[in-house]
């Protein structure tokens, strides 16, 4: 069983590192035989895929690998994927000049994708920090991103947010109100996980992946035009558009290459405390196993 | 002499009929296309793409060499999912309306069973089939399976029951009743529960696709929508919509042709 | 209760014993199944809580209103395009192959049209399970002997008293099938729209137990689901047995 | 008797227009027809030869494709007149009333008031022969009885041309003959024009006044016979001599046509 | 015409068992028969009376309740023995195969080889008149002419005792004498036996050498009457007097069993 899982591969931005690493043949390099890279939408599922489904290894939200956890399932967290949940920002129409920044969100209608969502979170832990409250504003659940886009232009919402790479195409079409990166500090996003028996038996294929990986990430970072044509490729989309994506995401360093930053995922608890998805803490050393990391990413 | 004059003028019948019957069906396209058209003008591009725009993006996908695996993957899946919910369905649908006393038990319960949202069962379905095609058949196939298996069961219940009595009187063997009378006999209602049941079925399929793939149109439809790339997400549904459609011709032809017989 | 009802109900007993003692022996694991009788515990618990209230609320409110409106229009579309032969001809391969369109792509579309609240979701059901019965309700119109409107006539009756006295009658235990349909389809639609887009109601309270893992409140409720749907379908079923037997039909 | 003309036929042609392919059919025709009031008179032709159109044309269902229909010196004319009423060929009692409400549905459809109503039905359903059976629903009855039932529904409203389709076709021949008698105590009763169609020769030769022989389709009436019965007849007489005549002189006029109605030629004797 | 019994009734009963909440029901008998090689017999009785349940089980469709059945010097047991063709009183054609391919249904399943299929069936529907039709489907035929597909049907497999229920029961009284003229031309050529069942009086009278004039359920042989008739006779004899004569004692017999079966004393003149 050789196939992989990235939540959202094909979508949004956490699967470049693979795209690049398969392209450039980093898996063979490193000893391991890759299979198909499925996608998987949304954290639960990416977990279950790898629980349940058999896959070996899954990039996956690391608010859903702590769920997992914490409700008794077997699940070993090997790696980080994406740093920063600060690919997502909220924007309104380029015709609203009410609002310019988070401190204009009071007595607006603002939206966010699903309650309990990456974006239900961020939104909140940002209007805390700019020390706004919720109460001061309607908060809307619009469903997808597409779906805010939708509502921003019919005029019921006046701010939704945006990732990459949609973001990417959709630059002149409207105007940036809230980058997370202003607000708040560094908070995890993504983790690669596996299950114990994997970890157990597949260590060194475990070891392969995440060093594929991280020379994937080495390599966005030093020829970012060839990856921007790689990845658009992968992906099928528009080359000059992945482009404007991947400098963004390089601009705040979103590619981890594989190392922890507990700092940065104790954040990520206190915000999935903030919207009620998880009760108490985490003792990362029960989950985490940093072995299969390079030895220069390990930490102590 | 007046034999021949009539069959003419019936065959000058019917053509006029089918022409008329063409040009209707086209109307009903131009009628979906303007309201189509309309909503695109109402809406604007974030919510539909118009009819043109979509025909376009339909041609460049169909036109591109990376789209062809994601229909094949489709396609498979629905071969497989729809043998299994055909062979199942006939078999299961034929027992029950064989055995009066199971039919009768067992009606309420299938039809409870589907009205249930069946995308509930997706963590159970991960569980017994894995990830990939098996998952996607077996999805597609409980999708459809309930519809043939309620056509096959009625039909068989209802089959006139003087060809079972012919087939004794004729002394046929269980295996050539079954082959030679049950089987043609039902043959006309197991191709309007086809008919349903495909339907079905490829929407199981594209469903299954939407939770965990690297291939087929249900991906396509999902990597669209996280895109938000709204031509291409309605580009993959008028491709399914027309693919379904001929095909469900098609099957409407062979049912037309059965009903006649009968 | 008769002999039929007492072997359905053993079935569905069996089934659920079965189901037991694989999830007990742990033959399916616990964390893909919990027991029924755990589902059940955790069902009452949820209930107890409120918890779920306002959820079951909103998504039986959705259901109820997608399905009264399929009925009534898909009734209404039905038997207009039964008076229009040509129309029904040609209509034909698009209504069956309706069900083969994933409409959950059109949720930005009808986000646009009905604003951001119930309706959308209402929409999605309502449109699953109209074409149902519109299907329905053209076999069900199409079963009505021609000596019907002649009697009809014969009475001095107009096309609108002909339709509700006689051919809405006479086509009630026929337009049941689609009736049930329609309970189904909007059942479906609506919980696999909240399932996949929506921001509220059972579907989406199972999404989210389905995303953090909590099977407890999973499968209660899809076991709320389960049973509520079939209580439905078995009083239809009853009442449409009673009816039949009835009029002998 | 009186000769008095209560409803005329007059050239009346039908042809049904073409539909989904098939040529337009003509089923009837031309045929001149007078009903003298107070009368019971038979059609007896082969099947499809356009009994059951001539009966829609005569109540006003189907306007004639030529020629004119009166009904008590008024046209017709694609309106069912006052004063008709019609039993079909087809079961149309109304599955979802039980047997008395079936009844009164045409009464209270009229507006007529509830004591009036109640009156008209128990005497047609005393008539018909189906009082203990009031409250049943059609399920309940077997063919026989619930062509009773449309009889009844018919007969409440008192009409003065009663139009009857085969109203026994469900039956067996020796049910028939019984059901033939009420007819004929009906008719005594009521002195209401009667039009039978039939297809059983003797039916039409037991019951009749006078009785047309139809030709095959398109049809239109061979020769008519008069009977000279007495008004109070009843199956009684099947054992008559005059009675095999009658029937032999139909069966003579009919017999070619009904073979050209079959439409095998080839395969008769 | 011999007297040597070809099949034989003893003592036969049948009572369909209770089902569904429904009480049992006591169909037939008990009845003997005794149907004599090469003889035109004819079964006439009220609707219901148990006429289709004697065919089925003489044809061994259906066991006897009580009593004996024997086919040729042979007990017959729930099992249809060799020589006996059946048509039925519903339509039995398949729709899904083609006029000769019904005719050729038997005996392709019974691996008759295919000269002698083609052979067989060229003969069946010759005979029936329903050459033209060989190509068609069944759905293209008239009832009456799909009856003729089920007769060719039997008539292919050569049997020595040939059951006929109301095999022209949906066709017009007309063309049922037609039919009835053909069965008698069938019949002197094969030198079959033949049960007839039918609710028509003129019918039995016409065709048989013997009639059996059945009770009302369950039923029971009232009396069988001898008609005397040539070998060599057709529906023309109907306009004679001893027909009329025939008919009439018939219809003795059978009125007051009629009305019982109809279940409506109350409604009878
Ligand atoms: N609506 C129709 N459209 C076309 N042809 C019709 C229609 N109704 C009847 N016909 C044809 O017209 C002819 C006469 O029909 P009609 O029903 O009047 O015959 P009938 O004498 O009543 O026959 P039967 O004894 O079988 O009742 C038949 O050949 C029939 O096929
Ligand atoms: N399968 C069955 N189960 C129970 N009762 C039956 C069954 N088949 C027939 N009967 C009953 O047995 C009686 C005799 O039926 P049968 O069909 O032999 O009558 P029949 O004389 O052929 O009537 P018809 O003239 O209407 O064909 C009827 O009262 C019928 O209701
Ligand atoms: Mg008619
Ligand atoms: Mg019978």
């Amino acid at each position: 069983q050789n196939d992989i899982t990235v939540t959202h591969w094909g979508v949004l931005m956490y699967g470049a590192p693979y795209a690049i690493a398969r392209d450039q043949g980093y898996f063979e390099e490193a000893g391991f035989e890759l299979g198909d890279i499925l996608t998987s939408s949304g954290g639960g599922t990416t977990v279950r895929n790898v629980l349940t489904g058999g896959l070996l290894y899954g990039e996956t939200s690391l608010a859903a690998a702590v769920s997992a956890h914490l409700t008794g399932r077997d699940i070993v967290i090997v790696n980080t994927g994406a740093a920063t949940v600060a690919d997502i920002l909220w924007i309104t129409t380029p015709d609203n000049d009410e609002i310019d920044s988070i401190e204009d969100f009071v007595g607006k209608r603002i939206a966010y994708t699903r309650p309990q969502s990456v974006t239900d979170m961020t939104l909140r832990m940002s209007l805390d920090a700019a020390g706004l409250s919720a109460d001061d504003m309607e908060l809307i659940a619009a469903g997808g991103i597409g779906d805010g886009l939708t509502l921003l232009q019919q005029g019921a919402v006046d701010a939704v947010p945006i990732l990459e790479p949609i973001w990417a195409s959709q630059r002149d079409n409207y105007k940036a109100v809230l980058y997370l990166q202003d607000v708040l500090p560094r908070v995890a996003q993504t983790v690669g996980i596996t299950t114990s028996a994997f970890a157990e038996e597949r260590g060194d294929d475990l070891r392969a992946i995440i060093e594929a990986r991280r020379k994937g990430v080495q390599f966005i970072k030093d020829n970012p035009e060839e990856a921007a044509r790689i990845f658009a490729e992968v992906y099928d989309r528009d080359e000059a558009i992945m482009r404007t994506a991947i400098d963004a995401m390089l601009e705040i360093d979103y590619w981890s290459e594989g190392g922890f930053i507990y700092e940065d995922m104790d954040r990520k608890m206190d915000g999935l405390r903030l919207i009620d998805v998880v009760e108490g803490d985490v003792d990362w050393s029960a989950v985490v196993d940093e072995s299969f990391l390079p030895e220069d990413l390990r930490s102590e | 002499m007046a034999g021949t004059q009539t069959a003419y003028s019936r065959k000058d019948h019917q053509r006029a009929e089918r022409l008329r019957y063409f040009g209707d069906v086209a109307l009903v396209i131009v009628a979906i296309v303007v309201v189509w058209q309309v909503l695109h003008m109402l809406a604007g591009d974030v919510a539909i793409s118009s009819p043109l725009a979509t025909a376009i993006r339909a041609g460049e996908l169909l036109g591109s060499a990376s789209f062809w695996p994601h229909v094949a993957e489709t396609a498979k899946a629905l071969v497989y999912a729809l043998i299994i919910a055909l062979l199942i369905g006939i078999g299961v649908g034929t027992w029950l309306g064989a055995h009066k006393l199971s039919g009768a038990v067992a009606e309420p319960i299938l039809v409870a069973l589907y009205s249930l949202p069946k995308i509930t069962l997706y963590p159970l379905i991960l569980l017994v089939f894995g990830l990939g095609i098996e998952a996607k058949i077996a999805f597609g196939a409980i999708h459809g399976v309930i519809p043939i298996t309620i056509f096959t069961m009625n039909a068989v219940k209802n089959i006139n029951r003087v060809f079972l009595r012919s087939a004794r009187v004729m002394k046929l063997t269980v295996m050539q009743t079954a082959t030679r009378i049950l089987l043609p006999a039902t043959m006309p209602e197991i191709v309007s529960g086809l008919r349903v049941g495909f339907s079905l079925t490829l929407l199981g399929v594209v469903i299954g696709e939407l939770f965990s793939s690297h291939r087929g149109m249900g991906f396509l439809v999902m990597r669209a929508i996280g895109l938000h790339d709204v031509s291409t997400m309605m580009a993959v549904t008028l491709i399914l919509a027309v693919a379904a459609v001929t095909i469900s011709s098609i099957l409407l032809y062979v049912d037309n042709r059965l009903h006649r017989r009968v | 209760m008769n002999r039929l009802t007492l072997i359905r109900l053993g079935v569905i007993v069996a089934f659920f014993g079965l189901l037991e003692i694989l999830c007990r022996t742990e033959v399916i694991s616990p964390f893909t199944m919990i027991p029924p009788s755990e589902m059940a515990i955790a069902l009452w618990a949820l209930i107890a809580s409120g918890e779920i209230a306002r959820g079951m609320r909103q998504t039986l409110g959705n259901v109820a209103v997608a399905c009264i409106l399929a009925i009534s229009v898909g009734f209404a579309v039905g038997a207009g395009v039964h008076a229009l032969p040509r129309l029904r001809r040609a209509l034909d391969p698009f209504l069956t192959t309706y069900y083969a369109v994933p409409f959950f792509v059109f949720y930005p579309l009808l986000v646009f049209i009905f604003g951001m609240n119930n309706f959308p979701m209402i929409m999605i059901g309502f449109l699953f399970a109209v074409v149902a019965m519109i299907i329905n309700t053209l076999n069900g119109l199409d079963k009505i002997p021609r000596v019907y409107r002649k009697v009809a006539r014969m009475h001095h009756m107009g096309r609108a008293k002909t339709a509700l006295l006689i051919e809405l009658p006479y086509a009630i235990p026929n337009l049941f099938t689609g009736v049930k349909l329609a309970v189904a389809y909007s059942f479906i639609g609506v919980i696999a729209a909240e399932f996949i887009l929506a921001p509220g109601g059972l579907g989406y309270a199972i999404s989210f137990a389905y995303d953090n893992f909590d099977n407890e409140a999973m499968y209660a409720l899809m076991l709320f689901i389960l049973v509520l749907v079939t209580i439905i379908n078995m009083s239809l079923h009853a009442y449409e047995q009673r009816l039949l037997r009835r009029q002998g039909r | 008797m009186s000769h008095e003309v209560h409803a005329r036929l007059e050239g009346v042609t039908r042809v049904y227009p073409a539909v989904a392919g098939n040529p337009p059919v003509h089923a009837l025709g031309p045929i001149d027809l007078d009903l003298r009031k107070g009368e019971f008179f038979s059609i007896v032709g082969p099947s499809g030869c356009g009994k059951s159109t001539c009966m829609d044309v005569l109540a006003g269902l189907a306007a004639p494709t030529e020629g004119n229909v009166w009904f008590e010196g008024k046209r017709v004319d694609g309106n069912v007149p006052d004063g008709i009423g019609a039993v079909f060929q087809e079961d149309a009692s109304f599955p979802w009333l039980t047997v008395e409400d079936n009844a009164a549905f045409g009464l209270r459809r009229a507006g007529v008031d509830a004591a009036e109503i109640r009156r008209r039905v128990d005497y047609a359903l005393g008539f018909v022969g189906l009082k203990a059976f009031a409250k049943a629903y059609p399920a309940q009855l077997s063919g026989g009885m619930r062509q009773r039932v449309c009889i009844a529904r018919t007969l409440v409203l008192q009409p003065r041309l009663i139009l009857l389709d085969e109203p026994f076709g469900a039956l067996d021949a020796q049910t028939r003959l019984l059901m033939g008698d009420e007819l004929l105590k009906l008719w005594r009763e009521t002195g209401a024009t009667v039009l039978l169609i039939t297809h059983a020769l003797d039916e039409a030769a037991m019951l009749s006044d006078r009785i047309g022989a139809m030709s095959a389709r398109p049809g239109h009436f061979l020769e008519t016979v008069e009977t000279g019965w007495s008004r109070d007849r009843d199956s009684r007489m099947l054992e008559g001599e005059t009675f095999g005549h009658i029937t032999g002189r139909l069966w003579q006029m009919l017999r070619s046509e009904s073979q050209r109605a079959m439409g095998h030629e080839e395969g008769a004797a």
